[in-house]
């Protein structure tokens, strides 16, 4: 194969409609026989109806046990420039902030080394480079690390963490997620590049609860800002909302999920004792509404996919911690965690499944947080408690 | 060309060096947005300045051709200063919203539109499938292209009850926000693997192969004199875990593989907790290179959704208020015992009250 | 002992207060040695602050496996008389309803057989003849069945159903609970005195979504009165109650779980495409609104206490049935469930937990019955989805 | 006396022939009701029928000696006619209003507080306790009796939010609705069972006391030469089985036995689904005759809900609304790590959204 052009009639097709194509993409870089080989694979998937991938061995750079995903195709034979075609994951800058200058750096090291094709980004938030040979790994990144890049994470160790533009350019970051999200992932290169955990461990943070990096669904650690005091309001700007038309009865009180928001058309009530902070008044009206003035974040643990006991959204930690440079609060729960988890956490179980199996009173009581209710939706139903020798001590303090 | 150094543990590079000047100066002091057109928002600091984005849709897969080109572009209009999103659209950022004309025009020219902001559908979060994965149930991109170019007017503009967000897995690992989206495509495997026997006992081994199934579906056996395995089809929910520790188990199945899709997930806390998505279609069938049922498929619901929900409401949250059993007359869509959990916690989900509309 | 008047001080205290004292009930019938001896173990439980009672073997009459709970004292030697303190379930009637004469039939008997004492009623809603002697059960028993009442349900049988007030004193029911709870408990005579199931089998019938026999939580098969058309109303009894201090907009509108009402001060107007029969409108002004003329009931399914699995409450398995005399379709929903669970339930596994064993699409369509989405408060969230051989001919129809 | 003729398989007698004449006319055609004062309704046919109804409370162990007296007071105000409640209250019914008040007397001077509709705290449904159960880990009369002195005015007047329903069961099988009640109040054995190993091998079969265990946590072993069982401690949860089975492992504990307070729960579907009762204390000490930790618990818990909730609101959708935080912090009750659920389902009560009120 490899030959410079093979037809791909189902893979054109795809370069029609008005969505911008990756198969135009793919295409951008077939000049590289890796890449004509990409779309030669990947057309006959189209034909067949399958995959033609096979999960990589150990693969990555010197001194590293994450960073690089090993692939290689099942059919080696036909397509050989792409019988290894592995993947570098590099950690991208926080907020996917970059110059015009760093792009093309990146652009540069990956035109020499690798298939001159990327995501930008994956899921987890890495710089993806997709498709490399083995042979190109080392020097490849010798280049990164050069230019001031890193790899990020993969197996069982710190995966690369991120964080929602915040601060940067939004006016509802209870914290400063971009600083938060270097600092950690400085503090823990160890963590992020040698496994050495049970499985993985995501770190997300998110400004607000709004969650724009959809921390409480993928991370095992979510640090969503929020904050305790009340809203401020702008009751001049809510009027002017009202003479926009916005219909502030029906889009903002009847929608606020506590009833705590009063509108006298003249005057926003928020009875904030009852606000759970939820971000729909104040998505509405920007304007007018804001965030309290003392902020910070809920730290929630165990967010994760279905493999194997079914998927799990993150759960209240830490319902409220101020979140200034060193975090050393945050640090500490993490560490005290990893240490708990490292022990105990089963091959492949995340730090949620391992806390559903030892019980999330033990596991508090093994890290040193004490139990409080915002940690739970509601008590226990069932009586199956387990009692403590000392129980009845517990009860007369 | 000189070699260059190698050095360990240094991590990302600094963000700060990343932000432009207007940013720097207002960082963490910015008073309120607004959205004037689609793909367009402007940030208005204390200080009075404004910052301006506009932002395309793009593949995800990008070709370092058209990154370089991004790159002339933000030098071109925002001095060299450009971000993604974490739903991998890209972003420009301006100070001078005279040059947002051009710059649009300039996107569109080079095939990436502006839009996705407010009540729209912006890109969909998705995964590698048959481009690089190897447990893929169905492709990724090709999906995504195709669902998007019927969904593009939603992307273009903001004429939706809220923000729908369109996530795509090509299997249960689910690589993304699947679990929560507002709608969830999903590869699927239907069927347990077949076993290639002569080459099993050749690459793999039987002790990890085995403990890699987390039902225990897979045992040691026999085959024609060979150290292979045996799976106990009844066993297998098609997690395709083995495949990942052994080539000769083959999850992938060109004849059954397919397609669910998911509904009424939702991330944010807003008015409502976040939401798993729940099952919507258990299967369709892999028709590349344009799924038309899929399409079709997505293409309805967004529709009877976009008709019937209040303003600000999520799918999941419209849902949750027609009841669920609304949701399937109005969607006509099929409900079928795949839909009823039988999974561990399963009695949760059971409907146990009589609160019922008849 | 069962000498006349061991002092019982610890029994005395809680002769005093407003509420009636069952110690009092007791000391009424303590002319009886029984009874004596009865006092006199209660107080050594006051005073040593344990039980001192051991489950029973197998006692009853003959014939019959169920209706009488057996039970020993641990303390024999020191309370002979009851040694042996074995209770009988008396089925009652329908709803509660009793005569004088009845009264004193039942009376008389417990008088000549027994320790006078009874619970009026069981929490399954038996009579209970409260501590009897073995060789006394099958002469009372004679009795009974002579003045025309019958033992009820214990063991692994169907239990002695129950219904409420219903049709007999209450404006909302939506069938016929007393008639229909007559008719099963007739019909199912064979199945409630002869234990032939897995475990005990419940049925309750309760009037309208009230549900004032918490069917719901305490039955294998709940019956729940509801109807498909319009609430009646009757809006000028809903103007008499505003102008009496209900505030209509506070205490309904606000309070309907799907907001689907409305008042102008005027009209009362309900979308009853939205109303899920809860109730409470109807409950607040039962002057003014009435459930609709289509009328029948919900069957649910699988109520428990928590023993072993946590306990249950019925879920939906038929949305709406009509519920006329002979009640066929119930009964037929009964016995196909009964011969599946019985064929394939483990002893002692409620039909609520055996559903969840083997999955409620599974017993669905061993049962056959067709899924609807009514039976889930949501469809699945995980992906874990077990595909028939012929997936793609069902999708296909 | 004649001997009596036995019968089998009669069923219950039939219903028809104990409903009063004014229900056999007006039956199922009742239009509606009032509650004119606390224990009294009065219930208007279509045809313009009034039935009355008088509501007296009882402790539910009632001798054969005060059935006797209700017969004739039956006799004496309403034709012979009455009926018992679902929560063992007695209910005369009259048709004539003008007798309503000497029926009340005579019930009063008989020691039957008239009551417990409406608004009110109604009987208390409960067990059988040292009283006759031999799983029993306190007594059932006697909290209840304890209790209700205290609640008393809340049954004789109608001053509550709404219905609160109190219950009692004296172990984990829970008779009666206790996992579904507004204030529910449960007797618990906190202990593994203690073995009487001499006894055991004489009264008590190995095989059948092994697999009574539900948690597994019971294993043969031979104690003294003798063939016995071992109890894993770690893996019990004091459920009580074994001694069901056999009377030498003994469950009942005079130290370690106690008492648990649950709310929150309710049955009815009248505005909110049916919901089970939620730890708010794990263990209150056996304190008889009187019990008053349990006591001061449930009142400072139904004042408490007395004081803040609102009109027609249940105790646990009193709770929905203000959250647990706030339910721990009005009450005073410690919140322990008890409170977290450990059990099969656990991590569904665990708290997945930052909707906090801080
Ligand atoms: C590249 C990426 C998808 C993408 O196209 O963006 C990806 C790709 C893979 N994921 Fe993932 N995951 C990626 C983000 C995620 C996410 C999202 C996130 O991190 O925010 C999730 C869901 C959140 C979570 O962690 O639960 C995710 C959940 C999984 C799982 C399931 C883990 C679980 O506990 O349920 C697996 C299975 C496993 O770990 O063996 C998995 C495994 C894999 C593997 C390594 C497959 C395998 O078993 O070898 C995939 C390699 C594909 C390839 O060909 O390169 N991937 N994976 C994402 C990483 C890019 C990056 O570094 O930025
Ligand atoms: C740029 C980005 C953050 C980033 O660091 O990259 C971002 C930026 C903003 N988000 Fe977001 N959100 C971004 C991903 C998300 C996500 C994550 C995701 O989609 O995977 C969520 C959670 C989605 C979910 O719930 O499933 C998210 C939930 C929100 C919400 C809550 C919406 C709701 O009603 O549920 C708001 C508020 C609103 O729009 O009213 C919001 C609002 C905003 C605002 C208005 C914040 C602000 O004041 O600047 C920003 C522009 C919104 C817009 O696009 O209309 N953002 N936002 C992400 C853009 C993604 C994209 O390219 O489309
Ligand atoms: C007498 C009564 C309590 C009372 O004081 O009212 C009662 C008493 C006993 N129940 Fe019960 N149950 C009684 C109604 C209930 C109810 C309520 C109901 O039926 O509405 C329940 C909860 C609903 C349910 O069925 O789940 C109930 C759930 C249990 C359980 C747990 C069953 C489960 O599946 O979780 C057991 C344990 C067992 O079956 O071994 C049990 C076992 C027992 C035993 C037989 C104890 C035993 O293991 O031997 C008790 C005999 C006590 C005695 O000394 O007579 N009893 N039991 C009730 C029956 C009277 C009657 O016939 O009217
Ligand atoms: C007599 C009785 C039925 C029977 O066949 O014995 C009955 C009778 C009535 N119930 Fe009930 N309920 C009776 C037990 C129940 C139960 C079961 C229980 O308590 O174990 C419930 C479910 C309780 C729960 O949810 O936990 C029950 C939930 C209701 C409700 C719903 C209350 C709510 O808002 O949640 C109503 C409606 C109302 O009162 O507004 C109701 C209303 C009524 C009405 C007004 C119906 C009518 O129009 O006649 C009756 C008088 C109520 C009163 O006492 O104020 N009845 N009612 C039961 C009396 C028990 C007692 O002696 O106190
Ligand atoms: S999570 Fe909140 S702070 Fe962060 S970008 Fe979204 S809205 Fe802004
Ligand atoms: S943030 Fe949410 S809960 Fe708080 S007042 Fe606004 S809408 Fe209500
Ligand atoms: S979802 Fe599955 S197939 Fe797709 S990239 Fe992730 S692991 Fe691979
Ligand atoms: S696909 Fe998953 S469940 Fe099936 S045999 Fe392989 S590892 Fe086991
Ligand atoms: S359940 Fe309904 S019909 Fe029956 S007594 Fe209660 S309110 Fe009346
Ligand atoms: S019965 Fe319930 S749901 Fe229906 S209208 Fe009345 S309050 Fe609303
Ligand atoms: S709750 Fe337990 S102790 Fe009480 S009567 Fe029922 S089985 Fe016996
Ligand atoms: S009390 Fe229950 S859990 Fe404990 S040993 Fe006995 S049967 Fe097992």
């Amino acid at each position: 194969m490899s030959e410079k052009n093979r037809a791909t009639p189902l893979l054109d097709e795809l370069e029609k409609g008005p969505w911008p194509s990756f198969v135009k993409e793919i295409k951008k870089e077939s000049e590289r026989p890796m890449v004509r080989d990409l779309l030669g694979l990947l057309e006959r998937s189209y034909e067949e109806h399958i995959g033609h991938w096979k999960h990589g061995g150990l693969v990555g750079v010197m001194g590293y046990g994450g960073g690089v995903i090993g692939r290689y195709s099942d059919l080696p034979e036909e397509f050989p420039e792409i019988a290894e075609f592995h993947t570098y994951r590099v950690n991208q800058p926080s907020a996917w902030f970059y110059t015009s200058d760093a792009l093309r750096t990146l652009c540069d090291i990956w035109d020499r080394h690798g298939s001159g094709l990327t995501n930008m980004h994956g899921s987890t938030g890495d710089i993806i480079f997709l498709g490399s040979k083995t042979e190109a790994l080392e020097p490849c990144f010798a280049d990164l690390t050069e230019a001031g890049f890193d790899l990020g994470g993969s197996g069982s160790d710190v995966r690369t963490p991120s964080c929602c533009v915040g601060p940067a350019r939004c006016e509802w970051a209870c914290y400063d997620t971009l600083e938060a999200c270097y600092d950690i992932t400085q503090t823990y290169q160890d963590e992020l590049h040698r496994p050495a955990f049970p499985y993985k461990y995501k770190f997300k943070f998110a400004g607000c609860p709004n969650d724009c990096v959809a921390s409480i669904a993928r991370s095992d650690m979510s640090v969503i800002g929020t904050w305790k005091d009340n809203i401020q309001i702008d009751q001049e700007q809510v009027r002017e909302y009202a003479a926009g038309g916005t219909d502030i009865e029906a889009e903002i009180c009847e929608m606020c999920p506590t009833g705590c928001i009063t509108w006298n058309g003249e005057q926003l009530v928020i009875d904030n004792s009852e606000c759970v902070k939820c971000m729909h008044c104040i998505n509405v009206m920007p304007r007018a509404l804001k965030p309290g003035k003392e902020r910070g974040a809920t730290i929630l643990i165990g967010a994760k996919a279905p493999i194997i006991g079914g998927a799990l959204l993150s759960s209240v930690f830490v319902p409220f911690l101020e979140m200034e440079p060193p975090y050393e609060d945050l640090k500490e729960l993490a560490e005290a965690i990893w240490d708990f988890w490292g022990e105990y956490g089963k091959n492949r179980e995340r730090v949620g499944e391992f806390i559903q199996r030892v019980g999330l009173g033990n596991f508090l009581e093994e890290i040193g947080l004490d139990p409080v209710p915002e940690m739970v939706a509601h008590p226990r139903t069932n009586p199956y408690i387990f009692f403590d020798e000392e129980l009845e001590e517990d009860e007369d303090e | 060309m000189a070699v260059a150094t190698r050095k360990t543990d240094i991590g990302p590079p600094n963000y700060k060096q990343f932000l432009p000047p207007i940013i720097q100066k207002n960082y963490g002091k910015w008073a309120y947005h607004e959205i004037p057109e689609p793909g367009v928002m402007v940030h208005v600091a204390e200080s009075g300045d404004k910052l301006y984005t506009v932002r395309a849709g793009t593949p995800r897969l990008l070709a370092i051709t058209t990154i370089r080109a991004f790159a002339d572009l933000a030098d071109r209009y925002c001095d060299g200063y450009i971000r993604w999103t974490s739903r991998h659209n890209v972003e420009f950022l301006l100070t001078d919203p005279s040059k947002i004309p051009a710059l649009k025009k300039d996107l569109e020219e080079l095939g990436f539109p502006v839009g996705g902001t407010g009540n729209a559908i912006s890109s969909i979060v998705h995964t590698q499938g048959w481009v690089h994965c190897h447990s893929a149930a169905t492709d990724a991109s090709g999906v995504v292209k195709s669902l998007m170019d019927e969904l593009f007017p939603h992307f273009v503009n903001m004429d939706l009850p809220a923000k729908l967000r369109v996530a795509f897995a090509c299997c249960l690992n689910m690589c993304g926000a699947v679990h929560c989206s507002d709608i969830a495509v999903l590869g699927v495997h239907t069927r347990a693997p077949t076993i290639d026997h002569d080459e099993l006992p050749k690459v793999c081994e039987v002790p990890t192969l085995v403990s890699s199934c987390p039902t225990g579906a897979i045992r040691p056996a026999t085959v024609d004199g060979n150290a292979s395995v045996e799976i106990e089809e009844e066993q297998c929910m098609y997690c395709g875990n083995c495949y990942t520790v052994c080539p000769s188990v083959k999850i992938n199945n060109a004849e059954t593989d397919g397609i669910s899709i998911w509904v009424g997930g939702k991330v944010s806390n807003a008015r409502s907790e976040p939401k798993f998505s729940k099952l919507a279609i258990p299967y369709l069938p892999n028709n590349p290179p344009r799924w038309p049922e899929v399409v079709e498929a997505v293409v309805n619901i967004v529709n009877v959704y976009a008709q019937n929900a209040r303003k600000h409401e999520r799918l999941g949250e419209w849902i949750d208020r027609i009841g669920w059993p609304r949701f399937f007359e109005l969607t006509g869509i099929p409900f079928t015992k795949y839909h009823i959990d039988d999974f561990k916690h399963a009695g949760e989900t059971y409907k146990r009250s009589v609160q019922l509309k008849h």
